[in-house]
């Protein structure tokens, strides 16, 4: 298992493995959305919880395909399904991997990306504290829809129809937390909440997921 | 002894649908066309809203029915998983578009009253927001349908995506609910003492989500008959195929 | 140990292929399976590798026995000879890479890349994997495809070292492997004709 | 030629082919933006013209490493570099064919979304219009972008950095455009430069990226 | 019409693999390049296709009169047999696919998907393509790789039609081709050494 999580660590930060591909597409919206909506400060003030939220989710998604589909392709995810390690530990330390290399990064650099947008002071703690908690839920949603969709060419669209209706009540909830906490209200039931999902998707969803897989490799 | 797990069998299931399919399609028009003709014609305007009222007709029963045939697609997933009935794989694909068809009538429907009453076609409510959300879903699922070749494995994959979409759905409806108390009003049909409604409404209303009810049903037997004969060709071929 | 398979019928896309197939492969042995393209052989092996459900028939080794080795390689362009191998190994809890190196003439190539190689090297590549695994069967489609003759050679030698430690393959393939003592078994004879059970879409007709 | 871009349209036709993953992007963007942003209306008015060309932007972006890189893979681009056809034609008809599976359903779809995002009357015509002026320049500045990075495994995100900066101009015009209509102002200049670019990009980068991919190959 | 190469030295990743080889092939030639895995074979077709440049060396036929066929085949997945052939016959401006889905033995899969033939049918319309190129030379890169003996001897056959019709080929392979008649060259001894002219990087030295 360590050695399946060092190796997919290592092809993501090899040249062109697609480590920081979420990163770069968070700055890109960060950049984008004012050049689009304008430069008014007010305005960019309370739309950045939001928009920081929907950056980040978005950046799980795109990197969300490369999770099984490059190992279905060059045969590596048939022979991981024949390994002696259990396809529900494959499907959880992927998961793992593509938090690292994904949503902790994007935690980590969200505070820099909200001064961009002009975020209220007391938002930035429970920006990070949200993205912390919450990331890991998206990943391994992505996983678990990822797996369905391994077998098709392309796809990557279906992914994420599939996705996105089960990523809602994490953006809910996290961009509620900051939008409460820019404003000075106390933020700490959604983040209780958005702890609750992750809890609950880590536990089961690496289940769902090694049945989809195992469906479609046959 | 018949039990109910008989009409699993493609060919039972065909014999019984076959007279069952066409009985709740008649009833439903019946109920349906009497329904609205009563709602249309035979209650009063009312008082705040005048006649725009009346495509409540239309709009709650089809937001009944929006939610139920997920409930159904659910039940027939969970017994795909747990017996491998194939009827039943077949029924909730068959469902599928249908109830896809039902939510958006209710948010059509919905978009249309809105716009007198709100002075917007569109409104953040929570309640549309999660049928927007259900609507996602179904989407979802009608596509991973599609998208599969095989069957089996179709039915597999959109049965497990049925069952987490359930929870996630579940959680998204009180996510909006959070995230915001909206314009819409609660449930109007509530026993609860104080009920708000009159009776000269409820009644053709009444009617209406009978009639949905048994429409479903109808769509449901002659989509999921139509996917029967499909596999009865399929396997047809096959057989063709292999002879050749 | 002993792999028995009896009366197995598997089937692509719906489509039955082979029926009525029984053999057994036993420690020390090689069975290298013959057949026109399209007969069905990739769909035996990732049946018999547990990948995908037989129609009928019973196989007595389980798959966590087999080490399978598909048309495809399973490399990772992005990592070197040593990384790929060395992660093959740990998912299998073997340690030493070497001796698969070395059989497979990779020294010289150990710290390059996988996209750098030519495809005969992919290839001894690929099949190196398979002595880290340390699994009793090896079930091979195809493995010498690309290989030159020195190389085909190499690899007969690696079978027969396995053959030697009690191991047993089955391999399937069009050309020469250089294992001329292997039992064949062509799978012509084999040919799904109408069969009696299509499954569950026969509930259907 | 044709036999191109027919072989096109009709892969991304097929089941799984990716036709309307930009379409699917587009939609979900404005599905979860009042989601994370709130869902004032007023608020919503205000960045409706923004979000929506940041939309349609991403959604161009996300689908662009299919242009080549798939062709890539399986070899056909290699074999199309040896055929009679110039590889600047090539270039351009691919280019179209991203054009028509994704920048005009996007443009057609584009009013239904601007309902939820509550954009004001006026804006609707110039949206579309804008929509339909801009995306053929973002077609094919992004085939020069995926001719660049064609080799690289997972060249997604390289590509996105690469692109990004060449989409700026496009989309500044393009919002630009829509929010003065929205205002009720004269949206007409924006629009006429809009035009500038897909003229200026159409005629001259096919060149650019045949050259690219020239170097990619081999 | 003739393909003559002289004194050519070509180069991967860098890296020169094979200097001053000299050869010709002239209409109703057929040429087999042998040498062992990563003697740079794929290389030297490569070059002479025009997908890579030549360190040095003259190749007088331009890359518009070859048809190059390489280890991957270039296939559509979700395209039919019939489409994928279609279009390549577009592209190269020919209308008629008839006889070569005929010589290949493609009837009968005609309307299957590509992604659900096995590996020797995807290899036969990989071949299949050639015909409907038009091109006077055939560049071909270990074409028989997962053909069994019908389709190689179907290939042969093929091979044989077009040196007929004024043609030529190209091959690389390490097996047999079923091409007896075919002039060999073996890439051995035109193994690069240190080569004296080291390109621009010279100006570094
Ligand atoms: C003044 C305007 C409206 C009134 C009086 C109204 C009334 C109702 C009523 C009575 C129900 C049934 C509730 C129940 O039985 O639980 C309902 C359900 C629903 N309405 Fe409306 N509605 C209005 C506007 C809208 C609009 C504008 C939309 C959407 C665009 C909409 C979408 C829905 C949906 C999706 C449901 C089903 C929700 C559920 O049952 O949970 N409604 N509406
Ligand atoms: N989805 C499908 N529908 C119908 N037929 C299919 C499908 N997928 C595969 N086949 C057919 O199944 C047969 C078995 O293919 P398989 O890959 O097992 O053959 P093989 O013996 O390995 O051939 P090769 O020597 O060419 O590799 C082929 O004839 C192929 O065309
Ligand atoms: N980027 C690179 N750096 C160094 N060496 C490389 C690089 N890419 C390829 N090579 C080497 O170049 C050689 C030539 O490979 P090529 O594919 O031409 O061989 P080949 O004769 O076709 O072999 P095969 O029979 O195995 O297909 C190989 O030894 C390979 O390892
Ligand atoms: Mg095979
Ligand atoms: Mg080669």
């Amino acid at each position: 298992m360590i050695a399946l999580l060092v190796r997919d660590l290592r092809l993501a930060f090899r040249a062109g493995g697609g480590f920081g591909l979420g990163l770069g597409f968070f700055l890109i919206l960060a950049v984008l959305v004012p050049l689009g909506v304008g430069p008014d400060p007010q305005v960019l003030g309370v739309i950045a919880p939001g928009i920081l939220w929907v950056g980040a989710l978005l950046a799980c998604l795109l990197s969300l395909d490369r999770i099984f589909a490059l190992d279905h392709e060059d045969g590596s995810l048939e022979l991981l399904a024949t390994s002696p390690i259990p396809l529900e530990g494959v499907v959880a330390v992927k998961a793992f991997a593509h938090w690292i290399t994904t949503g902790l990064p994007l935690a980590l650099a969200a505070p820099v990306l909200a001064i961009l947008l002009n975020l209220a002071g007391p938002g930035y703690l429970t920006l990070i504290a949200s993205l912390l908690l919450g990331t890991p839920a998206l990943s391994m949603i992505g996983a678990f829809g990822a797996a369905l969709t391994v077998g098709l060419k392309r796809g990557g669209l279906l992914m994420s129809l599939l996705v996105l209706p089960l990523y809602v009540p994490t953006l809910v909830f996290g961009a509620q937390a900051v939008t409460r906490a820019a404003q000075g209200l106390d933020g700490s039931t959604p983040l209780l909440l958005l702890a609750g999902i992750t809890a609950g998707s880590v536990a089961l969803l690496p289940f769902a997921a090694a049945f989809a897989l195992r469906i479609n490799l046959r | 002894m018949a039990s109910f797990w008989e009409y699993a069998n493609p060919v039972k299931f065909m014999r019984l649908s076959g007279w069952l399919m066409p009985l709740s399609a008649v009833l439903a028009a019946v109920l349906i066309v009497t329904g609205l003709l009563w709602g249309f014609f035979g209650t009063p305007d009312d008082y705040r809203q005048g006649s725009t009222v009346k495509i409540i007709f239309l709009h709650v029963p089809a937001a009944l029915m929006a939610i139920n045939a997920w409930a159904m697609m659910l039940v027939a997933s969970l017994i795909w998983l747990i017996r491998r009935h194939h009827v039943s794989a077949l029924a909730a694909k068959a469902a599928a578009p249908i109830g896809a068809t039902m939510t958006l009538i209710a948010l059509i429907t919905g978009a249309i009253w809105g716009q007198p009453m709100w002075g917007t076609w569109w409104a953040w409510d929570p309640r549309l927001t999660s049928f927007l959300i259900l609507f996602l879903f179904y989407l979802g699922y009608i596509a991973l349908w599609s998208a599969i070749e095989d069957p089996d494995t179709a039915a597999d994959l959109t049965s497990v995506l049925c069952l987490v979409g359930s929870v996630f759905a579940v959680l998204s409806r009180y996510a909006a609910l959070f995230w915001n108390q909206g314009l819409h009003q609660g449930a109007s049909l509530s026993v609860a003492p104080g009920t708000r409604m009159d009776w000269s409404y409820k009644a053709p209303l009444y009617l209406c989500m009978i009639g949905f009810g048994l429409m479903f049903l109808a769509l449901v037997l002659a989509g999921t008959r139509t996917e029967i004969r499909a596999r009865r060709a399929r396997a047809l071929l096959t057989r063709e195929r292999v002879r050749a | 140990m002993e792999l028995r398979v009896t009366d197995l019928a598997c089937a692509r896309g719906g489509l039955p292929l082979v029926e009525g197939l029984s053999f057994a492969v036993t420690s020390g042995e090689a069975l290298v399976l013959r057949g026109p393209n399209g007969s069905g052989k990739t769909t035996l092996l990732r049946t018999l590798a547990g990948l995908q459900p037989a129609l009928k028939g019973e196989i007595s080794c389980p798959p966590e026995q087999m080490a399978y080795a598909a048309h495809a390689d399973g490399l990772k362009s992005t990592l070197t000879v040593t990384e790929n191998l060395t992660f093959w190994a740990a998912i299998h809890g073997v340690r030493d890479i070497e001796p698969a190196l070395e059989a497979m003439n990779l020294r010289d190539l150990a710290h390059r890349q996988a996209q750098h190689l030519s495809a005969g090297q992919k290839r001894r590549l690929g099949l190196a994997r398979l002595m880290v695994t340390g699994r009793w069967l090896w079930v091979l489609d195809e493995p010498t495809v690309s290989l030159d003759a020195d190389s085909v050679a190499l690899f007969a030698e690696v079978v027969r070292g396995h053959l030697a430690g009690g191991g047993a393959a089955l391999l399937a393939t069009h050309i020469d492997l250089g294992l001329p003592e292997a039992r064949v078994l062509d799978l012509t004879p084999y040919k799904a004709e109408l069969l009696p059970d299509l499954g569950f879409d026969e509930a259907f007709l």
